[in-house]
């Protein structure tokens, strides 16, 4: 077994210039164009976006289980822990799966395979991931995970189509969390949930994050569960990171004028305004992306330098990025 | 003036197997021209029944619905469909709730070949103006639904909900699978129509932030009963029903300086099959007491503002 | 993530469909097959090199050869100019069996579909009934009712699929009657019928067209094998299936009687289901790329 | 589970009734006077007359049919052949375990090798395998079994003499009759049950509990094997049950070319002789035959999709429409 070349200078999770392809109908999709992002131990990462910008894609390339059928990683580097995901054997990759890197999906209604029994699906991800084969103790775990996110433990031998939205997204939880990941994908968990079963899986996530130190990758496209749960903050629009910082500094000074767009967009709880200012356009056709900036065509302050070539990513020291080239003008534009 | 819709006692039972669902249960409320009433709660407190009930979608088991004073609750045949061309409504789903076999032109002048009562050329200049007026262009008069993004499908919805002139307009979740970008386009569009045609709404949705935004008063529903009813502005102010405060206090709002104190309810919302009579809220309310399980009626506690909670008193000491 | 989710990539037209439909070049294997075996078919009469009926007894048994493509039979007829003819008859009765059935079937299938309740329980249980006899020895009865002939073979093959396309057509109208834009039609006071006529029945159409080519396939091969044991088109007539039975006899000293007639059945059919998967994947909305 | 089933076998008695009814009223529509077939051309008109008191023809058609059915579901008695005189149900005792033998071999044959070639196909998909596996299944459904038994016979009894091309044996040596219209009979079954499971897999394999058990770092193998397998089990039962109808009519026809002495030669026998009340007690009995083997594959179904079973248990009886091939 080659020598892992293991560079322990790097953060935690590091992605460097991730591109992801779909082949579909004859046309290139490109889904993830360049992404690069780091996220430290424990912390979580906001990964902010619309439907159809690449969020779900970044999370499934980080776990190598994108549909092979018509997709495949271009090019780029996932490293976590130092070592590049990418380059690992498919035995080696499975081993992490579920173990030190493990997902929760969108949709609890088909996240479960609807003919097992709800606990074997959790004990199966035990049994895997742990060197003692002997199935009581699977089974005492998953029944101790049940505990834990709020089932009673005698639901072990119920089927998925006898829970709740809410009681399926909590097994799908236990199912994540039951090896002690380092590293949790989160694909808008609680999308799908109604607003108080949403508060209920928001606070459990968290508080389990923080019991055991959890780094986290949190995608959605609602900006109130970024500001509740998250420390870090990219947005991301056609593939492309945008704009990257804290949450301090995204909510309180966006940059880019997508994102100062999505804010706008939102009709706020507290104050009162007569009209809402939307982005107007149409969102971007991932098969025809345009030369420059992708958001130009919906940019009030584009300029022809925007269309003209691609914008590179310009770094500030205190680690606020925004890949736009009019930032003067948006900031003027905006006070 | 008469109240362009109002609605007395509705009920709406569905029988199933399993006995009898109270989908709307004994629901009151009237609504002004121009107004927009606000109907929010989470999934399954019949909300969207409500909404086609009143449109005769729904055939009402019980109660009366008045469209400007006049009594449409049971008619039928001709006197329905006149009825009908007054209350119209606009779906949630943009990509189930147009044909996918009709182009958009075809789609928009549908209503008005079917009223029979316009000729050719007149619903040819009509439908192009309901092109102009919801802002879709010339050139996407023959495509077909799948060849348009989500938010021009629901702009074909909303052309084709206005064909005939209504009145009132159910708008049930019309943007609650859009993405936020597109949502305030549609939402801007709504409120312009609103103040153009003079139109009336009842907006149904689950995201209180939209409801919030677009509309006059509120009327906060749970399995099928309305527990609050009042000005939007007051329900944000000061919500009293324990399970509109609980609602508003999940809700993750943007200002991340003032974190918000949670109360986090417990368990999940109970079967709306043979519900027992009293207070539904009561097996997840904090403050339930004996005689939460009798019947309650709703009392006007400040002017324009119902709430039904027979604790109410002891509880709302407790609030501040 | 590509944008276009689950629905149809194609819908509208004819023009989309076929052009769709090119990409996949078994369909269009499938489709060059049939048509060529259609017009050989119409053309019949004017083109087979003897009178199918024609007995040259010198010719008995004779083996293929030039003069005579497919040898000759036990009567010395010439078997190619009867296998071309025969396809007037087996092909004719599949088109014009599922054709029957289906207007049939769709029509029960629809009424069942949209009013639901006592009417749709009614159908139902008809059907069961119907279904719960296996397909060929509802031929077979029918066949004994009705006696042995061409027409006859049309009409029991045409009752035996109604009872699938009526299914068929009821399960699909109630999936699409779950559909927001139904009762965006009921809201703007369309009448059921135009409901049904103008908004239902073209949603329902595309798995249905699928089936029915699907099924001119089954009824082929069932038609042949009501012939072939001798309840369906009776011999001089060169049906297939008749042919096969007649070859059965001679089996031990011409073999070559048994391959043509079995070939062409296999050959239309396979035809028949390449022309249907295209068809399904060009009209069906979650293409399975 | 038990309450599943009672369900389903009283909801099976209407259905045989109306197929006993449906039949009986198809087969007085049959040509000819049932007295001229029994005593033939040279019977005089007394006798004639005779005999058709004796057979009660004259009464409304009402009566005929309360007796028959009181016969057939009461007596267990389906009548007399008009020909031989032979009782009808003691024929159908012993050629219907022929019959079956055959079907049943048919379908297991059918679903043993079907369902893993799908299932390759499904995992293989667009690779060598699938497209081998695909266009051999599409030739597989194309070729009529009548066809195939001619050429199998001609290849196997007639060219090489290895297999008997007609009869059946007893015993062991029974088995050697078998093989040639078991396998004419199974090529088609066995082709469209690898189409039918390679499809379900498609869709199974797409659905986001598959990537659920992908990202718990399940072998790929197990994926298919433990999770998607299971699902997609319950479409191609739903089709097995119709599959079953196109093999028992497949059978009828293997069973002339084979000469083999089952339900099918027995039947399409009497409808050549004209002897009605056989192809009637034949056709009523093989459907009932047809809904019991029905119902075991409905059983099938209840065991492997939980959903249904615990409809059950609740006492809740679910509209359940069958998909159609």
């Amino acid at each position: 077994m080659h020598q892992k070349e293991i560079n322990t200078d790097m953060p935690f999770l590091s992605i460097k210039d991730l591109k992801v392809e779909y082949k579909s109908d004859g046309q290139i999709v490109h889904a993830v164009n360049d992404v690069s992002l780091q996220l430290e131990r424990g912390k979580t990462l906001g990964l902010v976006g619309e439907t159809g910008a690449g969020k779900t894609t970044i999370a499934k390339s980080i776990l190598r289980i994108l549909p092979d059928v018509g997709s495949h990683i271009a090019n780029g580097e996932i490293y976590l822990e130092g070592e590049n995901l990418l380059k690992l054997s498919e035995t080696d990759m499975r081993k992490i799966r579920g173990n030190k890197v493990s997902m929760i999906f969108q949709d609890p209604m088909t996240a479960l395979n609807p003919v097992l029994r709800v606990g074997d699906q959790i004990a199966e991800v035990v049994s895997l991931h742990s060197d003692s084969n002997n199935r009581a103790e699977h089974e005492k775990r998953a029944k101790e995970m049940l505990e834990i996110v709020g089932i009673p433990a005698e639901r072990y031998y119920a089927y998925p189509h006898q829970f709740s939205g809410g009681m399926k997204q909590r097994v799908v939880i236990a199912i994540a969390l039951a090896c002690n990941p380092d590293l949790l994908l989160a694909d808008e968990p609680t999308t799908a949930l109604d607003v108080t079963i949403q508060a209920q899986v928001l606070d459990l996530i968290a508080e389990l994050r923080n019991k055991y130190n959890t780094a986290m990758l949190l995608i959605t496209h609602d900006m109130g569960v970024v500001a509740q749960v998250c420390d870090t903050v990219a947005v991301i629009y056609a593939g492309r990171i945008i704009e990257y910082g804290t949450k301090q500094q995204i909510f309180k000074h966006p940059s880019h004028p997508y994102t100062i767009g999505l804010f706008g967009a939102i009709p706020d709880m507290n104050e009162d305004e007569e009209w809402l200012h939307p982005i107007d356009g149409l969102p971007p056709d991932p098969t025809n992306l345009p030369q420059g900036c992708s958001f130009a065509p919906r940019c009030k302050f584009a300029t022809d330098a925007c269309w003209k070539e691609p914008i590179s990513m310009n770094k500030t020291q205190d680690g606020h990025d925004c890949r736009c080239c009019r930032i003067e003008a948006v900031m003027k534009g905006e006070d | 003036m008469n109240p362009v819709i109002e609605v007395k006692n509705l009920k709406k039972y569905f029988t199933t197997p399993r006995g009898m669902l109270h989908a709307v249960d004994d629901v009151t409320f009237t609504i002004e021209k121009g107004r927009t009433l606000g109907v929010v709660g989470e999934s399954g407190c019949g909300k969207s029944t409500l909404g086609r009930t009143i449109i005769h979608l729904h055939e009402s088991t019980e109660g009366q619905i008045l469209l400007n004073g006049k009594d449409v609750t049971n008619l039928k045949g001709k006197d329905l469909r006149q009825a009908r061309e007054k209350m119209q409504i606009i779906f949630q789903d943009p990509y189930s709730s147009l044909d996918p076999r009709k182009t958009i032109d075809s789609t928009i002048r549908e209503p008005l070949i079917v009223s029979r009562r316009f000729t050719k050329s007149q619903i040819d200049q009509k439908t192009q103006e309901l092109m102009d007026l919801v802002g879709i262009d010339e050139r996407l008069r023959k495509a077909y639904p799948h060849e348009l993004d989500g938010g021009r499908r629901q702009r074909v919805g909303i052309a084709r909900a206005l064909a005939l002139e209504p009145e009132f307009v159910v708008c049930d979740e019309p943007v609650s699978a859009l993405d936020v970008s597109i949502q305030a386009q549609v939402l801007n569009l709504l409120k312009k129509l609103q103040k153009e045609k003079g139109l009336t709404y009842m907006f149904v949705t689950h995201d209180m932030s939209v409801v919030r935004h677009i509309s006059d008063d509120i009327c906060v529903m749970y399995l099928g009963q309305v527990v609050e009813k009042c000005s939007s502005k007051e329900l944000f102010k000061t919500p009293l029903h324990p399970y509109t405060r609980a609602l508003l206090s999940a809700i993750p709002s943007t200002d991340i300086d003032k974190p918000n104190k949670r109360e986090i309810l417990r368990g999940e919302i109970t079967s709306p099959v043979n519900p027992k009579p009293g207070c539904r809220f009561a097996a997840r309310c904090p403050y339930a007491k004996e005689e939460c399980l009798k019947q309650q009626k709703q009392e006007e506690i400040s002017p324009g503002h119902f709430v039904t909670c027979c604790r109410l008193q002891e509880i709302s000491s407790s609030y501040n | 993530m590509p944008k276009m989710t689950g629905h149809a990539k194609n819908q509208g037209g004819f023009t989309a469909v076929m052009k769709q439909m090119s990409k996949n070049k078994a369909a269009m294997l499938g489709l060059l097959i049939l048509s060529a075996e259609i017009i050989l078919a119409i053309l019949a009469p004017y083109i087979i090199p003897y009178d199918y009926s024609f007995m040259d007894m010198a010719n008995m048994f004779a083996k293929p050869s030039a003069s005579h493509l497919f040898g000759c039979d036990d009567m010395g007829r010439d078997i190619f100019s009867r296998v071309l003819f025969g396809a007037r008859y087996s092909i004719s009765i599949g088109i014009i069996a599922v054709a029957i059935g289906s207007v049939i079937g769709c029509t029960i299938g629809a009424i069942a579909g949209y009013f639901g309740g006592q009417v749709d329980n009614l159908i139902m249980r008809f059907l069961d009934i119907i279904q719960a006899i296996p397909g060929m020895l509802l031929m077979i009865v029918i066949s004994a009712v009705l006696g042995p002939g061409y027409f006859n073979t049309i009409v029991a093959l045409s009752i035996g699929s109604i009872s699938g396309m009526a299914r068929m057509l009821r399960a699909q109208m109630l999936k699409e009657r779950e559909n927001e834009y139904i009762e965006a039609a009921q809201s703007i006071n369309c009448s059921k019928f135009r409901i049904i006529t103008s908004h239902l029945l073209p949603n329902c159409i595309s798995p249905m067209i699928v089936s029915a080519t699907m099924g001119v396939a089954q009824t082929i091969t069932m038609a042949a094998g009501l012939s072939f044991i001798g309840l369906g088109v009776q011999p001089p007539i060169p049906e297939w299936g008749a042919m096969l039975s007649a070859a059965r006899q001679f089996i031990r000293q011409a073999p070559h009687l048994v391959y043509f007639p079995g070939l062409a059945i296999a050959v239309t059919v396979l035809a028949l289901n390449l022309l249907g998967d295209g068809l399904r994947d060009a009209l069906d909305p979650k293409l399975k790329n | 589970m038990l309450k599943y089933v009672l369900k389903r076998l009283i909801w099976m008695i209407p259905i045989v009734l109306g197929v006993a009814i449906l039949v009986f009223i198809m087969m007085t529509f049959c040509p000819g006077k049932p007295e001229e077939i029994i005593l033939g051309p040279s019977a005089t008109e007394t006798e004639l007359a005779a005999k058709r008191l004796e057979l009660g023809l004259d009464d409304p058609i009402v009566l005929r049919l309360g007796r028959y059915m009181s016969d057939v579901f009461i007596h267990f008695d389906l009548g007399k052949s008009w020909l031989t005189n032979v009782d009808i149900t003691s024929s159908i005792k012993e050629r219907l375990p022929r019959t079956l033998m055959l079907t049943v071999t048919t379908l297991f044959i059918s679903v043993g090798i079907g369902i893993p070639l799908g299932v390759i196909a499904a995992i293989k998909q667009n690779k060598w395998q699938d497209s081998l596996c695909m266009v051999l299944a599409l030739i597989g459904v194309a070729i009529p079994n009548f066809w195939l038994a001619l050429l199998l016979v001609l290849q196997f009894s007639v060219k090489l003499n290895w297999l008997p091309a007609l009869g059946i044996g007893t015993g062991l040596a029974g088995i050697k009759f078998y093989i040639l219209p078991a396998i004419s009979g199974s090529t088609g079954g066995l082709a469209s049950c690898a189409r039918q499971t390679r499809s379900a897999m498609l869709d199974v394999i797409r659905a986001d509990y598959i990537t659920t058990a992908r990202s718990k770092g399940v072998p790929e193998r197990d994926v298919i094997l433990k999770h998607a397998l299971k699902n997609s089990l319950i479409p191609i039962i739903t089709v097995m049950g119709t599959m079953f109808g196109h093999f028992l009519g497949g059978a009828m026809i293997i069973e002339t070319i084979f000469a083999i002495p089952g339900m099918g030669t027995y039947i399409i026998g009497a409808v050549n002789s004209r002897d009605y009340p056989i192809v009637q007690g034949g056709s009523i009995f093989l459907a009932i035959t047809f809904s019991f083997c029905m119902l075991i594959v409905d059983l099938l179904y209840a065991m492997v999709d939980p959903r249904i079973k615990a409809q059950y248990a609740s006492g809740r009886k679910k509209r359940k429409v069958k998909a159609n091939a």
